[in-house]
């Protein structure tokens, strides 16, 4: 599989999304500089962390507008699948790919941990490779990742399974205090209707490999190459 | 414009000059130099960028390796051969004086300089690590100083995407007012990609590249070199410097994408001093002149006069020669990256460093004068009275504890001691993905992969390296006896190296000490550096750079003399990587080392934390540093690592062995509010004729726990008695709680409880 | 570049210079950590009787145009970039 | 919590409760990267004639007591907490 992962002026986990692809898992990947008006041959689209134009104004606000993001757009509406990763969730959500809105971290700080997700819905192209009831372990680094959206919205994400993954303690109880942001009921990474658009605030690349401690997050990498291409065994 | 005031000497004192040292001016131009031209000198010449009252120390530093590719002072930072073709280069710099100013800008610009310095020499930068100083957090000035000072590190170095993956924070009365903010950064090169800060090629075009420059840290090294008082700071609030960690992110990857087109005839950061010390810099180093016209220089704001941009420290701004012919790839690259830039001037032959303004000459002086001969003093050293004293100080007077209990709790709980997690959670710790160690045991450990040097990640690859940082330095030992203490500042970083798998092989230092036209003071200075070189020699681990500051004082004096030491050092291999937390139920716990120094009157308790925090004390002479006994110690620990015995190593550093011990008992996180912990069950009934707290609490040097299966733990004890090093089996770990028994009782605690205290401590008290 | 203070004939070459001011603010239903967390320091330090706080943005721009073209350009990126309209609100003011 | 504009009995138990504002902008010599950044930001997406942008907080402070007591109370808050002197101005306006 070929992945592009897009490059902003102030992307910073652009290169680690690229390293798993790449050597961890052994597909092709390619920076895409956020001036480019097509997304090429890409099979799946990846919007990295970072801090995206500084984060100024809002998180994730100015790099939307990037020439780049409409053929994101394109490429999303005909169904490819595409997955942001902290900024990369801001971003997408800014961008109205996706529902809802990261603020500002409840205890105002930023926050480098590791934490503990629960797969809320097990169904879809970034989580179909998760054993069920299996908690995951990885790590997190933002400071506005406290996902909020209006009532209705979350009636919806609800009801459609959108919420992928949600904030839990190592038992997978879903307690306050295992929120490290404040996040609307836990939540830590959502889908679009559609299903093929994901972003989630914990960086997967981060814990893709035994040598950095965890290995949790290829789960998801995995999920996303099953989905498209069910015949694919990877590295 | 106003017009320059003519030059009085109330305005030559007002630039920090004295009155010979004007006259060497005059002599050295031949002429009375103009204001602006005084304004150069005054910065050229300070503390900051001269190093005139220090050069002749640091002549002691040992500064050559088989490793060395860059010398120390040589460039902006040292390089380090690592083997495959590839090297590192690292640095640390304070921003002292600008933090305690306004903590978050102070602190951010702070580590926005020393990155700069780590990416002008052509490398990448991968992982940065801090050092700071605060008075004590019952006082809310201080919250304030140290919650900006974290919060603008943070915000730099995420921002930035570079991991912060160490550090160091002490508090304690005599840094109040005075912070100290250390800032240290690593960066990832090919040695053909080493670039050099100098102007070659007479007829190369100049570039400023980078934001427009403001009124902001005018004069920011001069503020530096002198004493940080009410008026000082003042003067410096009105001319803050702002940093934008998005703008330098962008800089750095335009200035790495630039250099490897091979455009770039030099490079340089403009850090302390900007444009002038950059210029004149420059221009000394390639043996040339450089002449540049401020007109052309991008400006933020209107009417700025020459003396003005000069001396401006506008953060994120770099100047680079170009090969001439080849403006077009940097205007292209600039242009990719959104980034400002300008053609400002031209490298020349007539090794004067020519400013002009709008065509008209305002400053015309000799480059390599002006960078390399700055007056050079040799001060004035006077043993201070209160080293006496010290060294009177007995135990005497302090009744033997019977009951460690609540001591442990108190010490564990002790801010200086407590873990540092506030600090560390807010920096990204991560990203770069690299990061094998995390803050939180006794060296951070990164792995340089393709994609950690400039241009790579392309396909090309070489096996990973593993690189181990720590940085230390007990300043109250260091006050106690500057010599001892700083030799023993040097054997704890190197002992951190070792407890995770690593072998020293470089050093940086910040030289943070009072004014030295304090005889006392220098002589700290004096004491300290030669005990500093000491270590570094033992430790085959050189000097590659580093940073003096002065001055550091408040209205009660100066703070106590904390010369910082980063070391850094290599993992061989993956499989040797060790962390200080108890791994396994049944495992041996071995103790390297004596468990007192008995040459040491005080066994180990002079200057220790036990005596500050229980007996309200700073005093006594501090453990003295054996550096043979050490580097045996680091070696032997480093074979059975090796020889894949050592399960888990943490040294014996403030608070002493029990603190350690219990240190060993607390997991890293296993995530979020998960603690994990092992007990431990010891026994010391052996050693009857010491002091229960300074066994359990002394701070005898050469001490590292280690765990080991059961069954290894007489081949490791005997090993290392072959190797000379004292050692014995003195528990088990195991359990929820932590036993240890003495000659003189049972003595238990609650990991749990001892882990929430440690844990809380500062989250606490910045609740 | 920053404008210069002097360079005034800007607006004798015809053209009007203005600014305008937009201040975003939280939306009711949003929760607003920061203004939490403000109106908790303020309770601390012995400011009393505060009800409520909350932290918004200002954002200042200085322009060429006239009020009405200004009031336009500036709404319509107000809308879709200055505010995000799922969380705030925002108001523009010009001056005059 | 958001106060209900129903209850106004607040203000019928003899107390006054006023909205005050703090507007909080960086000098005008201090660099803002956030302004400048939101200026280019502007100009990429068409929006032509920007001249200078500058971005600030605002912060809405809902207390009790009169006019004069609440200018004196929130000034000295504004002065060591709120606004940041080494870098920024602040403005504080009262409702009517
Ligand atoms: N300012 C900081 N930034 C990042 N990590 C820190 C900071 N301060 C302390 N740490 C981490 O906390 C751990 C304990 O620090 P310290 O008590 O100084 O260790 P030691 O006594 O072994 O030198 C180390 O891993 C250190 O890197
Ligand atoms: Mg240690």
């Amino acid at each position: 599989m070929n992945f592009a992962v897009l490059q902003f002026p102030g992307s910073n986990c652009d290169q680690d999304c690229v390293h798993v692809l790449r050597t961890v898992l052994g597909h092709s990947a390619f920076l895409l500089w956020h001036k480019e008006k097509s997304i090429g041959d890409a099979d799946a689209v990846l919007v990295p962390g970072g801090f995206s134009y500084g984060d100024y104004l809002r998180t994730g606000s100015i790099a939307r507008f990037s020439p780049v993001m409409n053929a994101v757009k394109e490429f999303a509406a005909q169904g490819g699948h595409v997955l942001g990763i902290c900024n990369g969730f801001q971003i997408l959500c800014e961008a109205g790919l996706l529902p809802g809105a990261l603020i500002r971290n409840r205890s105002l700080q930023f926050r480098c941990e590791h934490v503990y997700l629960k797969v809320a819905n097990n169904d879809t192209p970034f989580t179909n490779q998760i054993p069920e009831d299996r908690v995951l372990r990885i790590p997190i680094a933002h400071g506005e990742g406290n996902y909020f959206c209006d009532e209705k919205t979350l009636e919806t994400l609800e009801t459609n399974g959108q919420i992928l993954f949600q904030y839990v303690d190592r038992d997978g109880d879903l307690t306050d205090h295992a929120n490290p942001n404040g996040s609307l009921k836990n939540i830590a990474g959502i889908s679009n209707v559609e299903g093929n658009v994901a972003g989630m605030m914990p960086h997967p690349e981060r814990a893709s490999e035994l040598v950095l401690n965890e290995d949790d997050g290829r789960l998801i990498f995995e999920s996303l190459l099953y989905a498209l291409n069910p015949g694919l065994t990877t590295a | 414009m106003p017009a320059d005031p003519t030059i009085t000497p109330e305005i030559i004192t007002e630039h920090g000059l004295t009155t010979s040292e004007y006259d060497r001016i005059k002599e050295i131009i031949g002429r009375d130099p103009n204001f602006t031209e005084l304004g150069i000198f005054s910065v050229m010449w300070s503390e900051h960028c001269s190093y005139k009252n220090t050069r002749l120390l640091l002549k002691n530093f040992p500064v050559k390796s088989p490793r060395v590719l860059v010398g120390a002072g040589e460039e902006n930072a040292g390089i380090l051969d690592i083997g495959d073709n590839l090297a590192i280069s690292f640095k640390i710099e304070s921003h002292n004086h600008p933090s305690a100013v306004e903590p978050f800008q102070g602190s951010a610009t702070g580590v926005g300089g020393i990155i700069r310095d780590i990416f002008t020499m052509g490398a990448r930068p991968v992982c940065a690590i801090n050092s700071l100083r605060f008075g004590e957090l019952s006082n809310s000035e201080v919250r304030r100083l140290f919650r900006g000072v974290v919060s603008g590190i943070a915000h730099y170095g995420n921002c930035f995407g570079i991991p912060t993956v160490a550090g160091e924070v002490y508090f304690d009365k005599s840094y109040e007012g005075n912070p100290l903010v250390n800032a240290f950064a690593l960066g990832v090169l090919r040695h053909d990609q080493i670039a050099r800060g100098a102007a070659k090629g007479v007829g190369n075009p100049v570039f400023y590249v980078g934001p427009a420059t403001g009124r902001d840290g005018l004069a920011g090294a001069a503020f530096a070199s002198q004493d940080l008082t009410e008026e000082s700071a003042e003067q410096q609030r009105g001319a803050v410097q702002v940093g934008d960690p998005f703008m330098e992110k962008l800089c750095m990857e335009a200035c790495l994408e630039l250099l490897s087109t091979g455009a770039v005839a030099g490079i340089q950061d403009m850090g302390a001093a900007g444009l002038t010390c950059s210029t004149c810099e420059t221009a000394a180093r390639g043996g040339t002149g450089v002449e540049i016209d401020l007109a052309k220089v991008p400006q933020r704001s209107p009417g700025m006069t020459p003396y003005e941009i000069l001396l401006s420290e506008s953060q994120e701004r770099m100047l680079i020669i170009v090969e001439k012919g080849r403006e077009e790839e940097v205007k292209r690259i600039f242009d990719k990256w959104d980034l400002p830039w300008a053609e400002i001037g031209s490298v020349t032959d007539t090794g004067q460093m020519v400013v002009k303004n709008h065509g008209e000459v305002v400053a015309d002086l000799p480059a390599a004068k002006l960078a390399d001969e700055a007056p050079v003093y040799q001060r004035e050293a006077k043993e201070p009275s209160y080293i006496n004293e010290v060294g009177n100080f007995t135990l005497d007077a302090f009744e033997d504890q019977g009951d460690p209990q609540e001591t442990l709790e108190k010490l564990l709980e002790w801010p200086s001691v407590a873990s540092k997690n506030w600090v560390y959670r807010q920096y990204d710790h991560m990203v770069r993905a690299n990061t094998m160690v995390n803050p939180g045991s006794d060296a951070a450990v990164i792995r340089i992969k393709a994609d950690s040097v400039p241009g790579g990640g392309t396909g090309e690859d070489f096996p990973e390296k593993l690189i181990a940082l720590a940085v230390d330095c007990n300043a109250v030992h260091v006050y106690l006896d500057p010599y001892e203490g700083s030799k023993a500042a040097v054997a704890e970083c190197a002992r951190n190296l070792a407890c995770t798998g690593a072998v020293p092989i470089g050093t940086t230092d910040n030289l943070n000490f009072g004014n030295p036209h304090n005889p006392e003071l220098f002589w700290q200075l004096r004491e300290s550096v030669r005990g500093l070189a000491e270590g570094c020699v033992a430790f085959n681990a050189p000097v590659t750079g580093g940073n003096v500051s002065l001055y550091n004082q408040n209205p009660d004096g100066a703070i106590d003399p904390t010369p910082t030491i980063a070391m850094v050092g290599l993992v061989d291999q993956k499989e040797h990587v060790t962390t200080q937390w108890f791994k396994d139920e049944g495992d041996a716990i071995i103790l390297l080392g004596d468990l007192v120094d008995s040459s040491d009157d005080l066994e180990g308790l002079g200057g220790s934390a036990y005596l500050q925090v229980i007996h309200g004390q700073k005093n006594g002479s501090p453990p003295a540093c054996d550096l043979t006994t050490e580097r045996t110690l680091g070696a032997t620990l480093l074979g059975l690592i090796q020889s894949g015995l050592v399960k888990s190593a943490h040294d014996c550093a403030e608070g002493g062995f029990a603190v350690a011990l219990a240190e060993s008992c607390f997991s890293e996180l296993h995530g979020r509010n998960t603690p994990c912990f092992l007990g431990a069950d010891v026994n010391l009934s052996d050693s009857v004729d010491i002091r229960l707290d300074a066994l359990l609490f002394g701070e005898s040097r050469g001490r590292v726990i280690i765990s080991c299966s059961d069954l290894d733990a007489v081949k490791v004890v005997e090993r290392a008695k072959l190797m000379g090093v004292p050692s014995q089996r003195i528990g088990t770990v195991g359990g929820d709680q932590l036993k240890i028994k003495s000659s003189r009782g049972e003595h238990a605690w609650e990991i749990a409880v001892l882990h929430d205290l440690w844990w809380n401590s500062i989250g606490n008290a910045m609740a | 570049m920053p404008l210069d203070p002097w360079a005034l004939n800007d607006v004798f070459q015809g053209e009007l210079l203005m600014k305008a001011k937009v201040i975003i603010t939280p939306k009711a239903e949003v929760l607003d950590p920061q203004g939490k967390t403000v109106q908790t320091a303020l309770e601390q330090m012995g400011c009393t009787g505060v009800r409520e706080v909350r932290v918004g943005k200002y954002v200042e721009v200085e322009m060429d145009g006239d009020h009405d073209t200004i009031k336009t350009k500036l709404s319509e990126y107000a809308d879709k970039f200055l505010a995000n309209p799922n969380i705030e609100d925002y108001r523009l003011k010009l001056e005059d």
